[in-house]
């Protein structure tokens, strides 16, 4: 019989990390409580889940590590209502649920054999950490063509994944540039938007895609400025977010137009979104 | 196809019957002399006498709420889904013909809702045609009819002093045969009648124009229309909780002692909250955008993903606004 | 009595003036429905369009619900630069409609400046589910008035059918207590005599004779209809609440279910929170869709209001609200003592 | 704190004890309980106290959520009028608590469950006094059965 799709993965919290300099982000390392439940939770990087906590209910995350992480799943959280508030009081190995994976993936099929520039600005990078490593991966990284990363964000203390970044950095396989709007005395890297470091650099749009991730003005910027390098519209791929309750299509209010983001998203290009109502 | 026939008098005997094997659901008046739906058996003989019913009998395959699981001391506990039979006497077609709306959503996709599932599974319908809707009434212009069966195991009407039956499933051949006993065939003669009797009552109804509805209104998105038609709207949940297709739902916690019960309830789309994200941002910020999405799910995203309007027109949203609007009007407008 | 239809003739007019003259930017008053018995709110912004407008017996709707949103203030001071400067509303109000408005004046959710009131002295308006129930199974096709104000409805089959008129009557409007509006800028109509009526009194009373467990099983019975809509609460003119507290998730007070404790819950909470603000229009029963009283318990406030501290909400525009406010000796007899 | 916090869950098992969540004022009720408890005052350890700024925080949800969640009875208690910390917190409340109360009265819950008091910060002797009738009155009535959320 099909799983209940309501019913949570049993897991536990192993590490949690502050990410940010205004310590309202963290970022949950899980692990499945049983083997079963780590084989039946196949997903790949741009999905996300469903994290659950009794008494306070369920709230959805992208995921933020890749498949090719194996043994856990990462998830960064900002503290903003109730439940996260909750999920920030708590230390390893606090007991949590998780539902999913949900939504569709980056299109990895059509991303394999091209260049890819990654863009994104601050607390929504969690998926776009994802991607980067399942690229890296050593089977991986030859499917791919070059990989260009943007990270912008207000302040260095709030660039996620420092760690992570200064590793990208040391590797000669991808461009990792780092940008901030207000830098501070040791900054040494970009200052200003993301989309001035991306028009600097000028990527060929040939034979590229362009994946962007971020708070809704930097979409819109960035857009603008993947146009001017010609990147098409079915070039240019943007990940959602959307209130969300079941995951799975039915409850009704993540649509945009006919279209449900938990379900034939989060994912979606640029040209599928310009068919669709402007109302996210 | 119509083809047997009960006296009303025996249909008490009928619906005990059903009743030995499962819950009953049949026609009954309220302390406010209104029919409802209620369980079997009732006080006195089931009402054959009715327009509709003002809920719909949705609750009975998703409930206003419902437990999906229990956490106690670190456990996940299941509810036991029932492996009772529901029987449904009563429904009104346009009703039976929203369960297959329902059915879309909740049986299709990927993933089956497991609840819905079993209680849809185990339910059979047996509608009854109607004689007389109301002027609210509009299934025909939606593709349903007074006497259509879709979404019904047994279409029923009622003809003078009986009550005529016809299979329109399996499960409803099956139903027919486990009361044989009760039933004989139908004269030619009645099933003529009750056709004719059916035919009138389509004739009673005023059509509204949903040609190209889909169309219509997706080239009405950006309308001023959405402004005006909802000026007035009060925000309640009134059509979407009365309406047989509106399925949308919450999943809220409810803790009491040391239960943490997980329980889907009701939604609708007219409340602020319902899509209000953690961070403050409102996709749908007003009653402009808030009733456009009522329309559009039920006229356009419906049928563009199930190739069926999630309307059925019973005229329940209608009827009951309690500042009168009217969607009929807008589907007029619209594109017109 | 002036009939129905002269009032009708003058409010045209009068809307028409108002907007042809730019004297409001927005008239709000009633049109035809899609049912004899009922009449829909209408937002007219053109001159011409004003005879769309209508007056008769069952323009129930309370129209100052529509008010605090056309005034609602802007969410932070970036909206407010660039909100526009708000409108001038014209409103089509009756007596308990007026003490609405009163009310909203007083807790400075609409400006008194910024509104021309036309007032219509109210002969009592006919609840349509009261007379949908008194048709029983037929359905009326149209509805008017005879001149001793009885309610005349044709039915499906063309037969004409005479309802009286204190049987279709709004609960509320037999309970009225002041009809003709006491502020207003256009009156329409003569001021309908203010009855003081005990109705609400006696309504009262037959409950409260009840023994508390009664009460408590009949208020169980009435509210396990609930199907938690909202409609109550949203037809209210005084719940403008921009975050109501039986909406909140942080916490949630009230489950979002029906279970019967959180139904009451809401109830409660709901009765409550009109104590010393409820101007007795019914809008909420009326708005029930499932034909619960929702007065059952804000009736009794009302009247604990008034014993208690001699106050009727919406009576007053300079009046302080009645819970924002306090005397030095103030009743305390409830209190325990040891 | 006072002593009263440390309520023993009812001395045998099935035995019902009565549940009193009580709402008390920081500065004059509050003090009064911890008044009684150091002066080893003698009363009924069925309470359960809430500290809340000023009477009139006291939210009516605040009592309805506690009935529903298993409370036998709740009491409030604020600074004598005069005498509020915040001037007249307790004079705005006591319209809110007579209104309140009534309103329960008449929807059936008996008013003994829903009760309110003025105790000083020096009434330690007032507090116990209250508490212990509270208590009485609550245990002749018994178990709580009415707004409660059943399990």
């Amino acid at each position: 019989m099909a799983r209940n799709p309501y019913l949570p993965y049993p897991a536990r919290i192993e590490e949690v990390a502050v990410e940010n300099a205004a310590r309202d982000i963290k970022t949950f390392r899980l692990a499945f409580a049983d083997p079963e439940s780590a084989a039946e939770f196949r997903y790949m990087p741009g999905q996300f889940a469903e994290l659950s906590l009794p008494g306070l209910g369920e709230a959805p995350f992208g995921i933020a590590s890749s498949p090719t992480e194996a043994g856990y799943l990462l998830f960064s959280v900002k503290r903003v209502g109730l439940f996260t508030g909750e999920l920030h009081s708590l230390e390893a190995p606090a007991p949590i649920g998780i539902r999913g994976p949900m939504g569709k993936p980056f299109p990895w099929d059509r991303m394999a054999g091209k260049d890819l520039v990654i863009v994104g600005g601050g607390f929504a990078f969690t998926t776009l950490r994802a991607a980067i490593q399942y690229i890296l991966d050593p089977a991986n990284r030859a499917r791919f063509g070059s990989l260009l990363v943007i990270y912008g964000a207000r302040t260095p203390g709030e660039l996620m994944y420092r760690k992570d970044l200064a590793e990208w950095q040391a590797r000669d396989d991808l461009q990792v540039h780092l940008t901030v709007d207000e830098p501070d005395a040791d900054w040494k890297q970009h200052k200003g938007v993301v989309t001035t470091v991306l028009e600097g650099l000028k990527p060929s749009s040939q034979n590229a895609l362009a994946v962007v991730c971020g708070p809704p003005v930097m979409i819109r910027f960035a857009l603008l400025s993947l146009g001017k390098l010609r990147f098409a519209d079915d070039a240019i791929i943007l990940s959602l977010e959307m209130r969300m309750k079941c995951g799975i299509g039915k409850c009704g209010r993540c649509n945009i137009g006919h279209k449900y983001v938990c379900r034939d998203g989060p994912v979606f290009t640029r040209e599928e979104l310009k068919a669709l109502p402007v109302e996210y | 196809m119509i083809d047997k026939r009960i006296p009303h008098t025996d249909l008490d005997r009928l619906l005990d019957r059903l009743g030995k094997r499962g819950a009953v659901y049949a026609p009954a008046k309220d302390e406010a002399g209104e029919a409802v739906l209620a369980a079997w058996p009732q006080s006195g003989p089931a009402v054959l006498e009715y327009r509709n019913f003002r809920l719909s009998p949705k609750a009975l395959v998703l409930p206003q709420n419902q437990t999906l699981m229990c956490f106690k001391n670190g456990d996940v506990a299941e509810p036991a889904l029932s492996d009772r039979e529901t029987f449904l006497f009563g429904v009104r077609p346009c009703d039976a013909r929203a369960m297959l709306a329902l059915d879309k959503v909740f049986l299709g996709g990927d993933q089956h809702d497991p609840y819905y599932a079993r209680r849809r599974a185990k339910m059979a319908v047996i509608a009854l045609a109607c004689a007389r809707p109301t002027s609210s009434c509009f299934c025909t212009s939606v593709g349903g009819g007074p006497g259509d069966a879709a979404g019904a195991d047994v279409l029923a009407l009622t003809l003078d002093a009986d009550l005529l039956l016809g299979a329109a499933t399996a499960k409803g051949r099956e139903l027919l045969a486990s009361v044989a006993d009760l039933l004989t065939d139908a004269p030619p003669a009645a099933v003529k009648e009750a056709e004719e009797q059916i035919q009138a009552a389509e004739n009673q109804m005023a059509p509204v124009n949903v040609d190209n509805i889909a169309l219509r209104l997706r080239d009405a998105y950006d309308s001023p229309l959405w402004e005006t038609a909802s000026q007035k709207c009060l925000g309640c949940g009134t059509c979407s909780y009365l309406c047989p297709t509106c399925h949308c739902f919450d999943i809220t916690d409810d803790v009491r002692g040391g239960t943490v019960r997980r329980v889907r309830t009701w939604d609708c789309c007219a409340y602020p909250l319902f899509t209000l994200h953690a961070s403050g941002h409102n996709p749908r910020p007003t009653a402009k955008e808030r009733w456009r999405q009522r329309m559009m799910h039920k006229f356009r995203y419906a049928a563009e993903n199930f190739d069926q309007l999630f309307c059925v027109g019973c005229g329940r949203c209608i009827r009951n606004c309690p500042v009168s609007m009217d969607l009929r009007t807008v589907l007029k407008e619209v594109g017109a | 009595m002036i009939a129905s239809h002269e009032i009708e003739t003058r409010l045209r007019e009068a809307a028409e003036g108002f907007l042809r003259e730019k004297k409001v930017d927005i008239f709000l008053g009633y049109e035809k429905a899609s049912f004899p018995f009922r009449t829909s709110p209408l937002f007219l912004s053109a001159a011409e369009k004003a005879r769309r407008l209508v007056w008769n017996p069952f323009c129930t709707a309370n129209l100052a619900v529509y008010l605090p949103r056309l005034f609602k203030a802007p969410a932070d001071a970036r909206a407010a630069k660039v909100a526009p400067p708000p409108p001038t509303v014209g409103v089509v109000v009756k007596g308990c409609d007026t003490r609405s408005v009163i009310a909203l004046i007083q807790e400075r959710q609409v400006p008194r400046d910024k509104l021309v009131l036309v007032g219509v002295a109210c002969p009592g308006m006919m609840d349509a589910r009261k007379a949908e129930r008194a048709l029983g199974s037929r359905e009326a096709l149209g509805a008017g008035e005879d001149a001793q104000g009885n309610l005349r409805a044709v039915v499906e089959d063309g037969t004409e059918v005479t309802l009286r008129r204190e049987d279709v009557l709004a609960d509320a409007c037999l309970e009225c207590r002041s009809p003709t509006p006491s502020i207003h800028d256009v009156l329409l109509g003569s001021p309908v005599e203010a009855k003081e009526t005990d109705a609400a009194r006696r309504r009262t009373a037959e409950f409260e004779s009840k023994p508390a467990d009664v009460r408590w099983a009949r208020l169980q019975q009435a509210l396990a209809k609930c199907i938690r809509c909202n409609a109550c609460r949203q037809a209210c003119p005084m719940c403008y609440c921009k975050d109501c507290l039986l909406d909140q998730t942080r916490p949630r007070w009230v489950g979002a279910g029906t279970d019967i404790s959180d139904v009451t819950l809401y109830h409660l909470v709901r009765a409550f929170h009109m104590a010393g603000r409820c101007t007795e229009c019914g809008a909420c029963a009326r708005a029930c869709p499932m034909g619960i009283d929702a007065r059952l318990l804000v009736r009794k406030l009302n009247l604990e209001v008034e014993d208690l501290f001699g106050y009727r909400p919406g009576a007053a525009v300079d009046a302080a609200p009645l819970l924002s406010a306090f005397t030095m000796d103030d009743p305390q007899e409830f209190l325990t003592e040891p | 704190m006072s002593q009263t916090v440390a309520v023993q869950e009812s001395a045998s098992p099935g035995a019902w004890e009565p549940k009193v969540v009580a709402f008390l004022c920081n500065w004059c009720s509050y003090a009064g309980a911890d008044l009684a408890g150091v002066s080893r005052i003698q009363y009924p350890p069925n309470v359960r106290i809430i500290r809340v700024p000023c009477s009139g925080r006291i939210n009516p949800a605040f009592l309805l959520r506690a009935l529903q969640n298993g409370a036998d009875a709740v009491l409030v208690s604020g600074c004598h009028p005069g005498d509020c910390h915040y001037i007249s917190g307790n004079l705005v409340a006591r319209r809110k608590f007579a209104l309140l109360r009534d309103l329960l009265q008449y929807a059936g819950i008996e008013p003994e469950r829903v009760q309110f008091t003025w105790v000083s910060a020096s009434e330690g002797g007032r507090f116990a006094a209250i508490v212990e009738k509270v208590v009485e009155q609550v245990r002749k009535l018994g178990p709580n059965r009415k707004l409660v959320k059943s399990p």
